[in-house]
Parts: structure tokens; C-alpha cells; sequence
């Protein structure tokens, strides 16, 4: 008992020195950046004609401080502005359910996926490849047709919201690393294992309950902490790509279309987004510590 | 197949004339050659030999893990699908196999779960299976928290679980170190006379072969024959056939010595000549 | 039957057939499963549009993607060539940059510390937000802000494969160079370096097609025109989607020349591969 | 004509509304105060509409989102919507709103560029996203080759003119040229002033072309009587809206504020004031399209050609491509209603704006 | 270390009263407890205990690879330290920890490259070595295409690469099979004959102890300590001291079983009883 809470604190220290190094790694980041901008050529540094650093104008690089200040103030002079930390956060709110939503169907999808080919070595032959490739189509190039083609949907009182496109969009960067990920864990059992099944006379779906989905876990959550990061990335991009209101990629080009006069201000929706993704893959986290039962071997991989 | 078949049913295992190749990049491997084999109920039987000469292999064929390229196994007088699907044998490895993310008395429940038996039931089995492999206390570890002896005394609680007739072992005590072995080798003679099952086991160790076996069936290199079939006569009452009470004191008897020689002697092929073996894969 | 048993019946096909022909079979299965299912479903398309009548405004044809191509094909080879480049110099870049901070950080566990919350705000930062400001930061009139994504999404899963290959490094290799008194430089470049190779190439095989993408995208959002992500918006605005895929279908022929040339890369400078683990 | 055959006119407020989906082609601001003040003042529902105004982001072609039947009516310029048609689109512009283009090319003042003719060897700035034919056109007409320049994409904002890394940046009057006004010059402290620049408006060059339109699906306009129905109610209420716009500027801004534009009061104010002054005057009346300004797009879309060789378009557009029918309808019928309507502008005049840093 | 260190260099290696604890999180653990021990110049010593002893870690503490936490090391009359980097001693592990991407010459020639030897004599010296180990048609292999025996050759000819007058081995045949390992016993009897090194031999083995040793080391479990040491007195010519001609021959000789009785019974604390251990970690 006394070992236990010895672990305990001795974690805890770990835990807190971990914080502390990020932390002073941030800081550290702020200060590079403050240098850079004190003492670095207005207009960067230049060599061969390539601008190899950047340029250290209010313009390009306002300064930490503006940008911290920025986000306590109003958004706009009108009088019904909120502050801007906190249109960013609802923003983020926003996306976060849609891409939570694409995150979702991407694990379905990959899961399905992956099911299918761990079945089948023939459809792992036939798929892997195309899988691989889809991921080199921008999103942007497909993202028109989703919400005109979903914006056709329209099943008794179902109707197609556009938010969905964009959650399907987002869903199109979370099954990839899902389904890699759930198909080298389905994979994964030893031999001894899969045999030992097999002496059981355990059919397919005892196989995979008692097996192959255990064994997949420390394989599987990476893969969905990935999709999580991928889905808000997504969420964003086809935000952006298709004019969905309300979430973050929205404000992001409208005060990136702000940032001539009021270059602090579209700093703010990139934290936005940043602090999103981190949350988004922190929660895969936490499902983590509920399977963590499941991860006993993960020092291993 | 012809009369022997009549009898099978007297045997725990039959193997007639059981062949087995591979195909391989390299062409058709042998691993088994006219393999004649039967092993009785409630007998212990050990397969030894060189690495490589088709033991796994054998005990794959026998718990239907592979099937023979001709000649025919039967287990129960049953064919060894037909067994398998039966569950009449319970299986161990070299490496415990415990599924990592169960504990101790789920990884000893897996195969009553997996054949419908009622929680009720399968907790009392478990606890009686624990207390057998004197594991009570860890019911609720997980299997990174025993050591490796103590693993493979849970692998051999779960191979028992649904009282098989008859138990495969495959080298179950190859990872350990030899004092664990040896207290392992103690309660494997312990248990398997309690439940009166006959066991098929594969090892390296002559002398572990020698301390657990009624009969130590010797196998030749590739293509893996048997060579010879040891009968153990060891202890005080030597009188061939019936088991004589195994404890560490046998250990030290003449007659195990013998026997370790005498099975030395069958896997060197003759009385042994120095060696300067340069080997060959 | 099992799933085991069905994998491996599949895997085995006739009992009798000998294993060469058999993993024979299985390469050409490789190649020929895969072109088989983009054949159907390029069928499946052509069908769709040219029997079904679905619009070839709504969903260009594959015969008509493919006209555009030709009629085209000397812009797109130059816009392959521009974007390209910029996924080159990137993803060398990012590489470059991933390797020696991550042997920084294997090396002082604080600098790990300190990179951690950096590296994870990379990894999930998407490239719409970070395009604009580094054009205003590096110029809007070169490549560069482009070529700097690109290095910056190269950089996040060199740097996280390579780190992993810096602390894989065997206890028994450790102690054998301290049994023979190894200097830090012979440590570096006979056991951490050979054993983090593989995990290098794994990162670097990762970064090509996200190098790609990236630099892609990037120019969505300013800069020079001429590269594959300028054309197809410039040609999806003007509603000639054919040509949009066009340069769609050339930007996945970039991606998978990457990756590919990163998987030939693997085996040459890793001709011996042990199995792994 | 016959309002009383419409149910329910009066405002009872339990009829039946048309509902009707109209396509922006960015996001909400002041360039579009005419549709959002129509529907904030219920102009559409005075003429039996339900009307859902959905803006664009950066990938949506509205004269696509209309084509493929997502939505009823779209907003979009006329050189990029002759593109579309002939890939293969079937649209008609119904009314042209903005009877002037608002596109600016603004260099600085020292720079040299003060005309087409001295793009040559520099690096022009624009959005792309077809933003370029105007470019386009409007050095053809000087004999210069597109590939005589080398074009920018601008992103968002007004950055990479305002640090040189573009020679001429394109710019609307009434949002970028205004981002150029409302940030600091770090040399003098001060805003920037408009003689800092060098302004070339397109609508000076051959180059000009018509810019928002109000398009319809030109199949739907032929056989469906009451698409044709809603086609002439929805025009008389985006009338209205524009109407009311011109007289309350100040209000339009807020309604465009308050519809989801992220700009702040200042700028919002002056880009409806300027989006008021590509309207009006409107001798003809709002919306009609002058067939010369039209032949104008059309001769320039023809001459454009852009740095790949892609033609916008190789052909005369079809005579479907515009119609005067509806919005003279339109016209016709608001004259009938309310007498008093300026349908004109004849009295309209600018108010002065004054931009504030930053733009909120 | 007062009049012990004046004849230090009389030993190959001289442990002095050393302790080793490890600080863990769940507190310290005495590894090692008052270690004394000595091994002459030439003299095989086996250490033999139950696992977790602090065999590994005694070899450890000699190679210089960890500290003692109290005593003194010498190696040839030098600070362990120096010794290592002197390089005094070849050094073989449980794993043969060859480097995947080497081949079987570049693994042997390693230790050579690394202290600067110029190739053309390394080539000569990993030819005489491929040659000692019976491997000269394996130069170019990879180690994944060895089986496990040859892979442990090469990391004893690996060893062996600079002629030390010390060798220590830490279970180096754990994981071969018996066969395998018998033969490897018998080479490494040739091999440390033919260069004369003292060898300090850590195994779970008692016969393999009994085989190869001059002296066996019995260690008790924690906290590690000499539990007994046993001269070994085999083959035809039992004179203390003088190590018997060792063949396969040897293993059936009676004198071979009474040693292997007599590190049992050291082993085990006393003559043995049955024993029905309950193991707990
Ligand atoms: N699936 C297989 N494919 C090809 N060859 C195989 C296969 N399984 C076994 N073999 C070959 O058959 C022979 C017998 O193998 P097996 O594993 O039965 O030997 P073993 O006696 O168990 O050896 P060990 O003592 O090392 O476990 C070997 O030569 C082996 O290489
Ligand atoms: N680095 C370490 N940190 C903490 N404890 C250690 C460390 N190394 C060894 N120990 C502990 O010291 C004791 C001796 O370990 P050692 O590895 O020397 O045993 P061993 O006799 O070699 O065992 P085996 O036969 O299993 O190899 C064990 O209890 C072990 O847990
Ligand atoms: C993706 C994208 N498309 C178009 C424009 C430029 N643009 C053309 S019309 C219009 C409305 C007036 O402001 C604007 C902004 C842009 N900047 N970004
Ligand atoms: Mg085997
Ligand atoms: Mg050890």
C-alpha cells in the first residue's frame, strides 16, 4: 500500500516536471520569437534571394503580448461584441461537435474497414493501396461536391444539414489512420494466441471479441488519438471549404482577412485551433486510462 | 487403418503412419515420417529429439492445429477434428500464452467462457483450478505481475479447465530456469496424477523428460522418425509400466541416472563418441 | 471454420500448388487485386455518367478527366514540377530538422520536455491556419511559406519516429559498447544511428505524401500561381471540374511518386531488413 | 399583378411561405446589405418567401451550388458564371445589381504602375478563384500576354501588398482598398491615406466586367410557371432590401452585422456605402441589365486567356444567358404597389465614412 | 584491501567485500551482500542461483558496467574501470546481442574496428575466429538467418576478437536447446583450453556448471550471497585443482552425477526434501 501511494507521488513529480519543461519549452518559444523580432532585420533575412527568416514587422510577427491582449479584448467596436477569447471559444465548440461527429463515422468506417481486411486477404490486397492513396486528394478539391451531393439527401423528416458535410469531410481524414491502425491490431494476436483460439473451436466473432479487439487496443487508441487530431483538421479545412458558419475555420478566415489592420487578431483562432486539436486527441487520451487494462504489453510495442 | 482402427477407442491418442511436409521457398520439407504412435488413457508420454526434428509438429497434428499429409491421428478413437471440436484435450506452449489484459482467473475462465459454462459454475471451476496450481491469492493479478513460472503454472490451470482427457504440452517449462522447473516439474507429476489425464509432452531436457514420463518416445532428425521408445523404470519398486512416486529425492537415485543415460544414448544415436558437432540448419 | 483457418486457407489456395508458385501467386495477387478494384470502379463511374446520364457537369467522366489531362498536360507536368519541388525542399528540410532535434531530445531528456507541447500543437495545427501568416511572414511573392509548411508537416512524424528509433536501442548493445569502451561518436554511429534507421525511413515514408498535401494546400491560400492546388481551384471556379480532376489526379500521382521514391530509398539504404521484432 | 390572389397577403401571418434558398458567393458583409436587409425588414415574407440566405467559403461556386439545383438563386459575377454556362451550366442572369465593377489594382504611389500597360515584368496580385479575368481582359486589350506578368495569389487580407511582395494588389473599393485605409503606417504613426496609392479601377479599362448578378436556372425560368411566380417576388423584395439600403445605410450595416459578418461598425458602414455606389444610379431601374456593359464582359471573357492557355470562354455565351423579363416585372409591379419607390437612385447620394484602425 | 591488493595481480579478478543495492521506486534492494570471491589466471568458475540472485549483477559490477555500492573490484590488479578500458575482458551475454545490420564477420570484427585495428589484420583475425567457431562458411550471413546456437558462437568469437585473458559470460546458452547447447559446451571446454582465459561462467545449469566449471560458485537468493563454492573433482583423474580432460563422455561418468548431486544439494540449502514449493516473487 505504502509502494502504491510511493508510485503515486513518484508520478505525480514526473507528471509535474513534464509540465514544468513544457512550460519553460513555451516560454522559451516566446522568447526566441521576442528576440528574433527585437533584434532581426525588419524585412528578414535574406539569402539568395530566399527569405529564410521572416520578417520581424509588426505585420508578420506582432508580438506576444498583442496577441494575448488581443484575445481579452472585444472583437469589434460594435457594442454587442463579445470578447475575442471567448467568440473563439464558442467557435471551437462548435467544431468540436462536428468533428466529434466525423471522428465517429471515420471510426465506424475504419473499423468496418479493417474488419474486412483482416477477413479477407483479398480485400486487404485490393483496398490497402487505394486506402493509402485517397489520402493524397486535397480535401478541398472534393469538398464543393460533398455538400452539394449531401445537400440532395433527403430521407422522410431526415434532412441533410450542412454541418454533416463538413463531418463527413472530417470523417474522410479520421477513418485513414482508424483504419491502418484497427487492421495492424486485429492483425496483431501472436500465433499462439490465434491457436489457442483455434484449440478452443472459438468461431469468428468469439475470435474477434475475446482476441483480436483486446489485442487491438494498444494499437487502436494511437491510431484514434491520430483520427481525433485528423478529424478537427478536417472539421477545419472543410469549414473553411465549404462556408460553414459558427466554427472556428469560419472565423479563422474572416480575421485572417482582418490581419492588415489588425494583425494580432488572427493569431487568435490558430490557438483556437491548436488548444481544439489538443483537446480533441487529450480526450482519445482518456479513453486510454479507461482501457488501460487492455495496454499492459504497450511498453513492448 | 485397417484393425486398428476397431481398437482405437482404447487409446487417448493413435498415430498411424502419419507423414507431414511442408512446402517451402526452398522446396518440400519432411518433418514427418512414418509416425507410429499411441499413447494411453492416463498414461505420460514424452517426445524428445533434436530441434527441428517434428515434435510441434506433431502436437499440432494430434490437437488439429495442421493435418496430416497421409496417414490418420485419432484421439478418443474421434478424428483430431472431431476432438477438437469436443474439447477433449486441454493444451499448453512453450511460452504461457496468457492473454495479457485478462487477469489470472480470466485468463483461467477463457475456455469456460467460451464454451457457455454459467458464471456460477465457472467461478467455483476457477477457483478450484487456482487452488490446484496454488495461485489463490493471485486471482486478480494480471499475468506482467507473476513471474514466469508462476505463469505457466496459470497457462497449465487453464489447459485443465474442462477436464480433458488428455493433455498436449509443447515444451511448457522451456522458459524457465531450473529450479522453477524443477517445482514445476513436481506439481505437473502432482496434478496430472490427480486428474488421472494422459499427457503428451515435448521437451529438450532428458533429465526432465526422464523425471515426468512413463515412456520417453525418442525422435531422429530430420525427417523426424521415432527412433526409439525409453520405458522408464526408475524408483524404488521397479516394476515396468505402473508410474513410480516421483519426488526430488528420485532425483538423485541411481536409476534416474541410468535412464538419463539410457535416453542420452538413444538421442546421440549410440554410446557417445566426443563431439565437435559443426551444426547445420 | 475459424478466421485463422480462413486466412490461411486463403493464403494457401490448393493444398497441392508448391510454395513458390504459391508466393508467385500472391505477388501478382498483389499487383492485380489492386488495379482490378480501380478498374471496377472507374467502370462503375464511366457507367454512371455516360449510361445513367448522371451529369458530367455534376461528375466529370473518367474518359473526359482524362482528354483534360492531355489537352493539358504540359501545364500540369509544369505544376507537378513547382509543386513538387516545394514537397522536396519541405519534406528534406523537415527531415533534416526532425533527425537532429530528435537526437537533441534522446540525448537531454529536458529538451524532449520542452518540444513536447511544440511538436503536439504541430501535429494538430491544420495548414488553413497556419498559411496565411506564414505568407505574411515570409513573403507571399516566393515559394517559401509553402515550402515551409511542407518542412513543418514533414517535420512532426520525422521527428516522433525518430525519436522512438533513438530509444530503441537494445540494453544488451548498450552494455556491449560500454564493454568496449566505445567513444559518444562510435556509440552514435555504430548502434543508436543503424538501430533509429528504420524507424528515420518509417517517419520519412510517413512525411512524403503529407509533404505533398501540404504543399498543395498551402497554395490555396496565396502565393505564386502555377502549382497544382492554385490550378484546381482557378479551374473548379470556373466550374471546368474535368480539368479540376485533371490536376487532381496528377497531384495523387505526385503523392504516390513520393511515396514511393521514399520506399525505394528504404531498400537501398537499408538492403538487409531484419524481421522485425 | 394580382396581390389578392396571393393567400394571406396582409400579413395574417398563418400562410403558406415559398421557401427559397439563395446562394452568396462569400461570407456574410456589406457587399450583400441589400438580401439581408430585405429579409430583416420581412420584405420577403411580405411577398410570400421564405427565404435562406447561405453564404459561400472558399470552395463553393454558387453558380455551381445553382446549376446542381441545391438552391434557387445565386449571387455571382458574370465573366466566372460564362464560364460555368459554357462548361455546360444553364443560367440565366435575371437581374445584374452591381452596374459597375468594384475592382480596384492599387500600387504604391512611387511605384510607377499607373496603368495597365505597366503591369508588364511585375508581379500582380490576385485572388484567383476566377477574380483574374478582369486582369486578364484588361491586359489584352493593352497587347499584353498573360504570361507577361506574374500573378500572385492574394490571400485574405491586404499583407503581401502592403510588405512588397506584390507590385499591384487587386482589390474591391468596398472591402481590401479599405483594409489598405485602416492600417497604421509604421512610418508616420498614422492610418494610411489614399494618396499613398496608385488606384486602377477596372471599370476604366476595357477590362471591366459585370459583377453581381442575381442568377436563375434558366430551365426552371421556361416551364415552371411558379418558379417564374417566385422568381418576380423574390426580385421585388431584393428591391426593397437594396432600396432600403441606399436610403439607411447606418441600419443596413447593423442588419449585415447582426446576419454574421465579423467586421466591425466602420468598415461595415463603408462597404455598404460603397456597394451602394456600384448600384446606384440605376437609370434603368435596378437590376437591368445594359446590353452594352453585357457585350463588354462578354467581348473581354472572350480575350482573356490565362497563363496556362485556359480560355475563359471561346464562344458568344447563348442568348439565355440574361433577361431583362423578370426584373422588369419586378419593376413594374413595385412601381404599381408603391409609386414613391426609387427604383433609380436618382436621388441617391454617397455619405462620407471614416474608417477606424484595424476595421472593427 | 590492505595486504589482499599487494598480491592482486596474481587474480584474473578480486571481488572484495562488495555490496550492491538499487534504489527502485518501491525502495532499495540489496543485490549483493559481502561478495568475496577470487578467479585465477586460466580458472573456469561457474556462478550458479536461483534467479533474481544477483548472478547477472556480480558480472556486471566485474565488467565495469555498474558500481559496487561498497568493496572493491579488481581485474588483473586494476580498478575494474581501468580494466574495461583496457579492454581485459571479452564479454558474452544471454542474447548474443549481434547487430541485426552486420554481418557475421562485421559482428566479430566489431570489437577490432572499434579499437582501431587496420583491416587487413582484422580480416586475418575474424578468418582465425570464424574458423575457431566453426563458421568460416557464414561469414556474410546476416544473424537473423542463424539459428540460435550459431548466433551464440558469433557472439563468442566476438568475444574472444582481442585475445582477453578474462572472459565473462552471463548465461550464454539460456536459450539454446539441449542438444545445442551440449555441443556448445564442448566447444567453449576447446576454446577457452586453446586461448587459456580465465572464464567467469554465470548459468541455471547445474550439469552445464558441473561440466564446464574448475570451481562452481553457489550463490543464495536475496540478499545475494556466496552460498558455497564446490570444487569440481571429475573424470578419471580427480587431483584437485587441475582441470580433467572434459568430453562427452564425461556427462555419464559417475563422478559427473556426484557433483551434479553435490551443487543440487548446495543449491537447495541442505539434502533434498520433497518439496511442494509454493513460489512467491
Ligand atoms: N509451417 C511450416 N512451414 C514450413 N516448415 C515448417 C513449418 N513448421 C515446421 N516446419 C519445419 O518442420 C520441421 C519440424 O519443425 P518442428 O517445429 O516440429 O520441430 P521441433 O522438433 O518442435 O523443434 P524445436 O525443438 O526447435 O521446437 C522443421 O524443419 C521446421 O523447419
Ligand atoms: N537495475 C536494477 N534496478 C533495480 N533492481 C535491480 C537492477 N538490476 C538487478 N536488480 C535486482 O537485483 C537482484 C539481482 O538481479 P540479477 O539480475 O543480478 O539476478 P540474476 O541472478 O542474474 O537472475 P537471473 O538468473 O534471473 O538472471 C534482483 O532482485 C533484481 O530485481
Ligand atoms: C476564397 C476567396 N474567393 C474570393 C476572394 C476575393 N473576393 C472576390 S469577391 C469578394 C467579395 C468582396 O470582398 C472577395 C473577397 C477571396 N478573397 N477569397
Ligand atoms: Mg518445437
Ligand atoms: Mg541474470
Amino acid at each position: 500500500m505504502s509502494r502504491g501511494s510511493r508510485d503515486r507521488t513518484a508520478t505525480s513529480r514526473r507528471r509535474a516536471s513534464a509540465w514544468l519543461w513544457g512550460v519553460i519549452g513555451i516560454l522559451a518559444l516566446v522568447a526566441v520569437w521576442e528576440a528574433y523580432k527585437a533584434f532581426g532585420p525588419a524585412d528578414g533575412v535574406v539569402i539568395g534571394g530566399l527569405r529564410v527568416l521572416p520578417r520581424t514587422t509588426d505585420l508578420a510577427m506582432p508580438h506576444v503580448w498583442d496577441m494575448v491582449t488581443r484575445m481579452a479584448e472585444p472583437v469589434t467596436r460594435s457594442p454587442q461584441a463579445l470578447p475575442l477569447w471567448l467568440v473563439i471559444v464558442l467557435a471551437a465548440l462548435t467544431t468540436l461537435g462536428i468533428a466529434a461527429a466525423g471522428w465517429l463515422v471515420g471510426l465506424v468506417v475504419g473499423i468496418g474497414l479493417a474488419l474486412g481486411m483482416q477477413r479477407w486477404k483479398l480485400a486487404e490486397w485490393g483496398l490497402l493501396p487505394w486506402i493509402v492513396l485517397s489520402q493524397t486528394v486535397p480535401l478541398i478539391a472534393f469538398a464543393p461536391v460533398v455538400k452539394s451531393w449531401g445537400s440532395r439527401v433527403e430521407i422522410g423528416a431526415f434532412e441533410w444539414q450542412d454541418w454533416m458535410s463538413v463531418a463527413l469531410i472530417a470523417s474522410y481524414l479520421a477513418f485513414f489512420p482508424i483504419a491502418i491502425g484497427a487492421l495492424k491490431g486485429l492483425q496483431s494476436p501472436d500465433r499462439i494466441h490465434t491457436e489457442l483460439m483455434q484449440t478452443y473451436a472459438a468461431g469468428y466473432w468469439s475470435t474477434l471479441t475475446k482476441l483480436r479487439f483486446p489485442a487491438a487496443v494498444p494499437y487502436l487508441l494511437p491510431a484514434l488519438r491520430l483520427g481525433a487530431a485528423n478529424a478537427v483538421i478536417g472539421a477545419v479545412v472543410a469549414e473553411v471549404s465549404t462556408g460553414l458558419q459558427g466554427g472556428i475555420g469560419r472565423i479563422l478566415i474572416q480575421f485572417a482577412g482582418q490581419a492588415s489592420g489588425d494583425p494580432a487578431k488572427a493569431w487568435g483562432p490558430i490557438f483556437g485551433a491548436i488548444v481544439l486539436g489538443l483537446v480533441a486527441a487529450g480526450s482519445v487520451a482518456l479513453l486510454g486510462q479507461i482501457l488501460k487494462n487492455y495496454r499492459r504489453t504497450e511498453e513492448a510495442l | 487403418m485397417t484393425d486398428a482402427a476397431v481398437n482405437a477407442a482404447e487409446y487417448a491418442v493413435e498415430v498411424a503412419a502419419v507423414d507431414k511436409t511442408f512446402d517451402t521457398r526452398s522446396g518440400t520439407v519432411t518433418a514427418l515420417e512414418g509416425i507410429h504412435l499411441t499413447v494411453a488413457p492416463g498414461e505420460f508420454v514424452s517426445l524428445i529429439g533434436p530441434s527441428g526434428c517434428g515434435k510441434s509438429t506433431l502436437m499440432r497434428l494430434v490437437a488439429d492445429l495442421d493435418e496430416p499429409t497421409s496417414g490418420a491421428i485419432r484421439v478418443f478413437g474421434k478424428t483430431a477434428k472431431q476432438a477438437r471440436l469436443d474439447q477433449e484435450y486441454g493444451i499448453a506452449f512453450q511460452q504461457a500464452g496468457l492473454l495479457p489484459w485478462r487477469t489470472v482467473a480470466g485468463n483461467i475462465a477463457l475456455p469456460l467462457e467460451l464454451h457457455g459454462v454459467a458464471s456460477a459454475a465457472r467461478r467455483d471451476r476457477v477457483a478450484e483450478l487456482l487452488d490446484m496450481v496454488g495461485l489463490s491469492d493471485f486471482a486478480d493479478r494480471f499475468p506482467d505481475q507473476l513471474s514466469g513460472g508462476m505463469q505457466q503454472r496459470v497457462a497449465i490451470a487453464r489447459s485443465l479447465a474442462e477436464r480433458p482427457r488428455l493433455l498436449l504440452m509443447d515444451e511448457p517449462f522451456g522458459a524457465l530456469d531450473e529450479m522453477t522447473r524443477e517445482k514445476m516439474q513436481a506439481e505437473l507429476v502432482r496434478i496430472s496424477g490427480e486428474t488421472g489425464a494422459a499427457v503428451v509432452f515435448v521437451t529438450h531436457s532428458i533429465p526432465e523428460a526422464v523425471f515426468l514420463s512413463d515412456r520417453v518416445v525418442v525422435m531422429s532428425p530430420r525427417p523426424g522418425r521415432v527412433a526409439q521408445v525409453v520405458d522408464m523404470r526408475l524408483g524404488a519398486d521397479v516394476s515396468g509400466g505402473a508410474r513410480a512416486s516421483r519426488d526430488d529425492a528420485l532425483r538423485e537415485e541411481r536409476s534416474f541416472f541410468e535412464m538419463v543415460t539410457a535416453v542420452r544414448e538413444a538421442l546421440h544415436g549410440a554410446p557417445v563418441a566426443g563431439a565437435r558437432g559443426v551444426e547445420t540448419r | 471454420m475459424s478466421a485463422q483457418a480462413t486466412t490461411t486457407a486463403v493464403l494457401a489456395a490448393r493444398p497441392g500448388a508448391s510454395a513458390v508458385a504459391r508466393s508467385r501467386r500472391e505477388v501478382v495477387l498483389r499487383i492485380v487485386v489492386p488495379i482490378a478494384v480501380g478498374a471496377i470502379v472507374l467502370g462503375v463511374w464511366q457507367f454512371l455518367v455516360s449510361v445513367v446520364g448522371v451529369s458530367d457537369y455534376l461528375l466529370p467522366s473518367p474518359a473526359a478527366i482524362v482528354e483534360e489531362f492531355v489537352a493539358y498536360a504540359p501545364a500540369i507536368f509544369q505544376a507537378m514540377l513547382i509543386t513538387g519541388t516545394n514537397a522536396l525542399l519541405g519534406l528534406i528540410v523537415g527531415s533534416l530538422l526532425g533527425i537532429a532535434l530528435a537526437a537533441l531530445a534522446a540525448r537531454w531528456r529536458a529538451i524532449d520536455l520542452m518540444a513536447a507541447p511544440i511538436v503536439a500543437s504541430l501535429a494538430v495545427v491544420p495548414i488553413v491556419a497556419l498559411a496565411p501568416v506564414l505568407n505574411s511572414m515570409f513573403g507571399a511573392d516566393s515559394q517559401f511559406g509553402r515550402q515551409a509548411i511542407a518542412g513543418l508537416a514533414s517535420f512532426v512524424p520525422v521527428f516522433v519516429n525518430t525519436l522512438r528509433g533513438f530509444r530503441q536501442t537494445a540494453p544488451v548493445h548498450r552494455d556491449l559498447m560500454k564493454a568496449y569502451a566505445a567513444s559518444g561518436s562510435q556509440v552514435l554511429r555504430t548502434l543508436t544511428l543503424p538501430t533509429a534507421r528504420p524507424f528515420i525511413l518509417t517517419g520519412i515514408r510517413i512525411a512524403s505524401s503529407l509533404a505533398v498535401i501540404s504543399a498543395l494546400v498551402a497554395e490555396y491560400f496565396g502565393g505564386p500561381r502555377g502549382g497544382l492546388g492554385g490550378l484546381i481551384s482557378t479551374s473548379a471556379a470556373s466550374s471546368a471540374y474535368a480539368r479540376a480532376w485533371a490536376y487532381v489526379v496528377a497531384s495523387i500521382a505526385l503523392g504516390l511518386l513520393f511515396y514511393l521514391v521514399t520506399l525505394a530509398l528504404e531498400r537501398l539504404v537499408q538492403p538487409h531488413r531484419a524481421p522485425k521484432r | 399583378a394580382d396581390n389578392e390572389s396571393r393567400p394571406g397577403e396582409g400579413g395574417s401571418g398563418e400562410r403558406e411561405l415559398t421557401p427559397v434558398k439563395l446562394q452568396l458567393q462569400w461570407l456574410p458583409q456589406g457587399q450583400f446589405a441589400g438580401y439581408f436587409a430585405a429579409q430583416d425588414q420581412g420584405f420577403f415574407e411580405d411577398e410570400g418567401l421564405e427565404v435562406e440566405i447561405i453564404p459561400s467559403g472558399g470552395d463553393i461556386v454558387p453558380q455551381d451550388a445553382l446549376a446542381n439545383g441545391d438552391v434557387d438563386y445565386a449571387i455571382a459575377w458574370v465573366p466566372k458564371v460564362l464560364g460555368s454556362i459554357e462548361q455546360g451550366a444553364n443560367l440565366t442572369d435575371i437581374a445584374q445589381i452591381f452596374q459597375k465593377s468594384g475592382t480596384l489594382q492599387m500600387s504604391w504611389a512611387d511605384s510607377g504602375i499607373e496603368s495597365v500597360a505597366d503591369f508588364e515584368g511585375k508581379k500582380i496580385g490576385s485572388w484567383g478563384f476566377g477574380n483574374e479575368w478582369e486582369i486578364f481582359a484588361a491586359m489584352a486589350a493593352e497587347g499584353l500576354d498573360s504570361t507577361s506578368v506574374s500573378i500572385v495569389t492574394q490571400d485574405f487580407n491586404m499583407n503581401a501588398f502592403l510588405q512588397h511582395d506584390i507590385d499591384a494588389a487587386q482589390a474591391m473599393t468596398y472591402n481590401e482598398y479599405a483594409q489598405v485605409l485602416e492600417t497604421v503606417n509604421p512610418d508616420t504613426g498614422e492610418l494610411y491615406q489614399p494618396e499613398d496609392f496608385n488606384v486602377i479601377s477596372y471599370e476604366d479599362t476595357e477590362g471591366a466586367m459585370l459583377q453581381d448578378a442575381i442568377w436563375a436556372d434558366t430551365e426552371r425560368l421556361e416551364s415552371d410557371e411558379e418558379y417564374q411566380d417566385t422568381t418576380v417576388r423574390f426580385l421585388k423584395a431584393v428591391i426593397r432590401g437594396w432600396v432600403f439600403a441606399a436610403a439607411n445605410p447606418e441600419q443596413a450595416s447593423e442588419i449585415t452585422i447582426a446576419a454574421g459578418s465579423g467586421w466591425g461598425p466602420s468598415h461595415e458602414l463603408w462597404m455598404v456605402n460603397e456597394t451602394n455606389k456600384l448600384i446606384w444610379p440605376s437609370p434603368d431601374g435596378i437590376g437591368i441589365i445594359d446590353e452594352a456593359a453585357w457585350d463588354k464582359t462578354v467581348k473581354g471573357a472572350l480575350s482573356a486567356v490565362n497563363e496556362t492557355g485556359a480560355h475563359l470562354i471561346t464562344e458568344e455565351p447563348p442568348s439565355t444567358a440574361w433577361s431583362n423579363e423578370w426584373i422588369q416585372k419586378a419593376l413594374d409591379e413595385l412601381k404599381a404597389d408603391e409609386p414613391d419607390l426609387d427604383v433609380t437612385g436618382a436621388d441617391w447620394s454617397p455619405i462620407e465614412v471614416e474608417l477606424q484602425e484595424g476595421g472593427n
